[in-house]
């Protein structure tokens, strides 16, 4: 789960690193009381996209007249798909440097990765590995000035500066670990009052959502569609695509494998939903009508019976079938643990169901689309 | 032959007692394999499928002689149970639970490494030795057959898909590994690579692997290195958008990192054929064969 | 330095292990109050020393009244040479089974050591070996959930009371790397309430006196006579002895075995005092002059002149001996770096230099008590 | 020959800067070590007695090539800098500080332990090999000159009387080791005691112990079944009372635990000749060595 910037640099805060302190205001009068505190202001629309800035929101304020008047403009606007509700009324920093600092999970070493360089403000992609510093943290033992020191000196920190960012790096680290973080980014890293101060001018913090149960402490920021969000509701992963057949199949790797048949033979998936291993009847029947209700142009399930019993499956379509009714073209691939009993039962239901995958994918892109793929 | 399990691994089930651990458990026994304790400290005494519950791993261990452990565990309760696998002395862990925070999934392979336990997942569907009769995990027994094939897989039921087209064509396995589908895991392409081109049974390899992440392209690098041996891969994702997650939390492109592009050419150039369907797979391997 | 029994409750009970919620009380009135919220009470001296109990310093109180009573009798009693100055009034327990718990620092394993025992109640010198349950914690890995379970079982705690005892084991383990603790111990670990509720009915807590730097809330207590507290104040390690021939030394094995030769020659020293290697002529100086202000019979100073010079020791005895004088006799024993001239300066002083230790010692000996070793 | 440093230890001075690093850097490399760094951040680019001063200890080693360090740090910043050390590969390290927090050094053996470090300390005197010019410590130079005698000691100043005493008699040594007087050590009678064995110019073997912990005991059990070179012990503290702290942490007799007597008797059943006086050490070792 992703933070925003406001709640991102009060975790930092928290911890120690130097943010600002600005202010997250809802409305362009809070905005222009948070600048009379804070003086020439940086207003920024606090969204989980990139490139905000571009995007028209962040906007320079030197009185608080026109931080609400900023405020007033970027609250409310559409963002790249979001709708802008909050603002950070931000201290206008006198910026001589910037630098990049973050730490991610790096899965190849299985270790966490700092990743430092005096090339800051700009995307890390776009920085060349050469000026990039990676250093992995050892979990068990955690991150010790020293580390924190050699990469200051690397990026070229000394002095009082270097002990700064020892601060930096350290509350940064403490918070992602205490968090559970996946990213603590701080981009840019700005050295400001005349080249004596490190101060965190922007910050990301990405919570894995495998450990919010460990932090009620955190909103919940919901960042699917309804669909997904519904969906997801149900213990399901889904993610809605552009296409216009739905798609049902049981595991991860299956649905993915799913849609590249279905792709291979002209098909178009309206979705990738992994209905799961071993999931009830009730589940699967609430998953297949939430992508009933979606209109899609046919349905494609695509059943491999290992833990799944094929019958399970079956029961869930014809109670679905039997209380709302199937309007689409509907084409079942089916085999393994009970598949000839849940083949039987689609057919007494008056459901095709094939064994081939490659057979019914072709099934189903001429029903949707009324041609041979 | 088979790696990593074989009919003398002595398997604890830790959390035996939940509805996931009594099913496995039978499924297991009914494998063949010898599952020779299981844990629970509130039903120590009790017996599942007549499989003796233990308070302790230190007890399954000491009295029951596991040497290998499958865990059941919810998520939440993973990190303590998986230090108590290892600090018994338990030398293959296969963690099924998927949803492990991922700094304590590092954490787990850290105590890992340094007590020289082996790890499979977390977020697996385990591990079968169809030779040996030795199961780990949660794929369903008939598919499998013994053979000369390798397989090793980040996602379970397509898989088990491959594995069944490959036993239906009489190309049996030497052992099945699932990797699992988090962005940490313990055993991934390359220790799987290296372990099936060290045994004599395994003739040939397969691969089913899928975007996100770099495990294709470094197993890719292994390959044209080590492997003499045919390897034939499937790659799920072709048709997944970037930047979204693909169920796994490991199946997410990022950036320009772990496209299907990029691990098709990096797998061919290493001399992996690659098959487009998954269906192909077994073709290709019989061509390997000849 | 140990902590009194109330504040090493407190250290545990901040770490979630329950402690029955005694409160400390400095006057009988106090007591008396304090009784009126807790009920029948045990009305407890807090003093570092053992066996306060058959000293008379732990009295039984079932009405207020009595509680001022027991507390006006026990505060400013004397306890092993200890004033009494605060009583925790602590609620009775009914106690079906005392067990023991402690974690420790074990220099050979260089891990924590926890020690858990069925036998509770008693000191664990006193339990054998087999009925003491030990396990080493991996200080980097930390104490799990699952080691608690193993030692719970091993001492015949199961379902909840297991669950208990995993929350009294992690608190304490919590407690002693917050703190640096060297010691905790809970002893008895009560079962009360029928069987139902382990409670901590007393508690030992000592801090390392080398992390006191770290834990300044600690409110320091001096456990030395005014002349140790004197000659620790100058930064040196002292011990005050029962003997009459005041030694000094430089470095602590070399303090022992002065002591050792001292004795094998018939010496009774009357303390341990390692000046240090390299020390200044300042602190020598005050350290020898704290030895002189206890008017012993004599004075040995034995000196291998490694990093300390033999010139220094000679000027700051020759500089105390000048400004105050020295009216008892006094041998040195010098050697090493710059000896000849350390020697030679006390010479000229009028001051008896040895190099050999043995005979230097017996010297000393023949000065203080008048005959031959 | 010498156990632990030699003359192709390259040392590094970890806290050169300060008075007691630049001193004692002095001391070493008048007896001739290699001296080929110091490390202090903010002093980077100075030099102390020739000797550059590195920012980092990864510096230190990269560009100086150190594989020894020993460290006048002060405490607080202790377990900081001997991780530092660890981190960039030194593989001896000598703690000079006192009064390091115990559960610190236990991290910091910890530490060493899983990279392999050898440590020696915390609150020691250190280490040296005169026949190696080879010091890594605090102790007198002047004192020692080479020979057959291996020396191992718990504290300083009475460890360098018996050298004094053993080089005036034509004893030289080996190695003399500073084994600290923290309870908490890296290097102890046992671990010295299997190096000075396994030294092909190490011919007799003193021990300078102290009253208090069990480590003279283990020494004798480990002298008893693998030592067959003469050994001869000093004991400190034979006057000294029961539960007083005599100046080391670790010179505190508790209980029934680390008494003078216990450990004269298990020296004495061990083979071991115990004087009773510092001096006659250097008599015991002549006899022995007839």
């Amino acid at each position: 789960m992703k933070l925003y910037e406001y709640l991102a640099k009060q975790m930092l805060a928290e911890h120690g690193v130097p943010t600002g302190g600005g202010i997250v205001c809802e409305t362009p009068e809070q905005a222009e009381a948070a600048a009379r505190k804070i003086g020439p202001c940086a207003v920024k629309a606090q969204v989980l996209v990139g490139g905000r800035g571009k995007a028209g929101g962040i906007k320079l304020a030197n009185t608080p007249a026109e931080a609400k008047a900023r405020a007033s403009e970027i609250l409310g606007m559409n963002l790249k798909g979001y709708t802008v509700d909050k603002v950070l009324i931000d201290p206008q920093l006198t910026i001589e440097k910037e630098f990049y600092v973050s730490i991610t999970l790096d899965g190849m070493a299985k270790l966490p990765l700092i990743m430092a360089s005096a090339a800051g403000g700009v995307e890390i992609e776009s920085v060349p590995h050469d000026q990039i510093v990676f250093a992995h943290v050892d979990i068990t033992t955690g991150l010790l000035p020293f580390q924190c020191r050699e990469i200051a000196r690397k990026i070229g920190l000394t002095g009082d500066l270097a002990k700064q960012f020892v601060k930096v790096l350290t509350g940064m680290y403490n918070a992602f670990r205490k968090y559970d973080a996946e990213l603590v980014e701080i981009n840019p890293l700005a050295l400001t009052d005349n080249g004596t101060r490190l101060v965190a001018a922007d910050g990301r913090f990405n919570v894995e959502d495998d450990a919010l149960f460990r932090h009620p402490e955190f909103p919940t920021v919901d960042e699917g569609t309804e669909l997904e969000k519904k969906v997801k509701a149900i213990g399901l992963a889904f993610v809605q695509l552009d296409g216009d057949i739905a798609v049902m199949a049981n595991g991860a790797g299956m649905a993915m494998g799913t849609l590249d048949v279905l792709s291979h033979y002209g098909g178009r998936p309206a979705n990738f939903l992994d209905a799961g291993g071993g999931s009830g009847v009730e589940p699967t029947a609430q998953a297949f009508d939430a992508l009933l209700a979606t209109s899609p142009k046919a349905i494609f399930v695509n059943i491999f019976g290992g833990i799944t019993r094929c019958d399970l499956v079956s029961e869930a379509i014809i109670q679905v079938k039997q209380s709302k009714g199937i309007n689409v073209p509907l084409v079942v691939r089916m085999v393994g643990t009970n598949d000839v009993r849940g083949r039987e039962m689609l057919a007494e239901s008056g459901i095709e169901a094939y064994t081939e995958m490659g057979e019914a994918a072709r099934a189903v892109v001429k029903a949707a689309y009324g041609k041979e793929a | 032959m088979a790696v990593i399990i074989n009919k003398d691994t002595r398997v604890v089930v830790q959390g035996i007692t939940g509805s996931q651990g009594q099913f496995h458990t039978g499924q297991m026994l009914a494998f063949g394999t010898q599952v020779v304790g299981g844990v629970n400290f509130d039903k120590a005494g009790q017996e599942v499928h007549g499989v003796p519950v233990y308070a302790t791993m230190s007890e399954a261990v000491e009295r029951g002689g596991a040497n290998a452990s499958i865990m059941f565990v919810p998520a939440p309760g993973a990190k303590d149970a998986a230090y108590e696998a290892i600090h018994a002395g338990i030398k293959v862990l296969v963690l099924i639970p998927e949803h492990v925070p991922t700094q304590e999934t590092m954490e787990i392979m850290q105590y890992a490494r340094q007590h020289g336990c082996r790890v499979v997942g977390p977020n697996t569907f385990g591990l079968i030795s169809p030779g040996e009769n030795a199961k780990m995990g949660i794929m369903p027994n008939h598919i499998y057959k013994p053979g000369p094939v390798g397989i090793v897989a980040r996602s379970g039921t397509l898989s088990y898909e491959i594995a069944f087209t490959l036993s239906n064509n009489n190309l049996g396995q030497t052992t099945v590994i699932g990797m699992g589908g988090d962005r940490v895991i313990g055993t991934n392409f390359v220790d799987a690579l290296e372990l099936f081109n060290a045994d004599d049974a395994t003739e040939a390899i397969v691969m089913v692997g899928e975007i996100g992440g770099i495990q294709e392209e470094l197993a890719a690098e292994y390959i044209k290195q080590h492997v003499r041996k045919p390897v034939v891969a499937y790659l799920a994702g072709k048709a997944a958008p970037a930047g979204k997650r693909m169920g796994h939390a490991g199946a997410i492109i990022e950036g320009n990192r772990g496209t299907y592009q990029s691990k098709v050419d990096a797998l061919s150039a290493a001399g992996v054929k690659v098959a487009a369907l998954p269906w192909e797979v077994a073709e290709l391997v019989k061509e390997s064969l000849k």
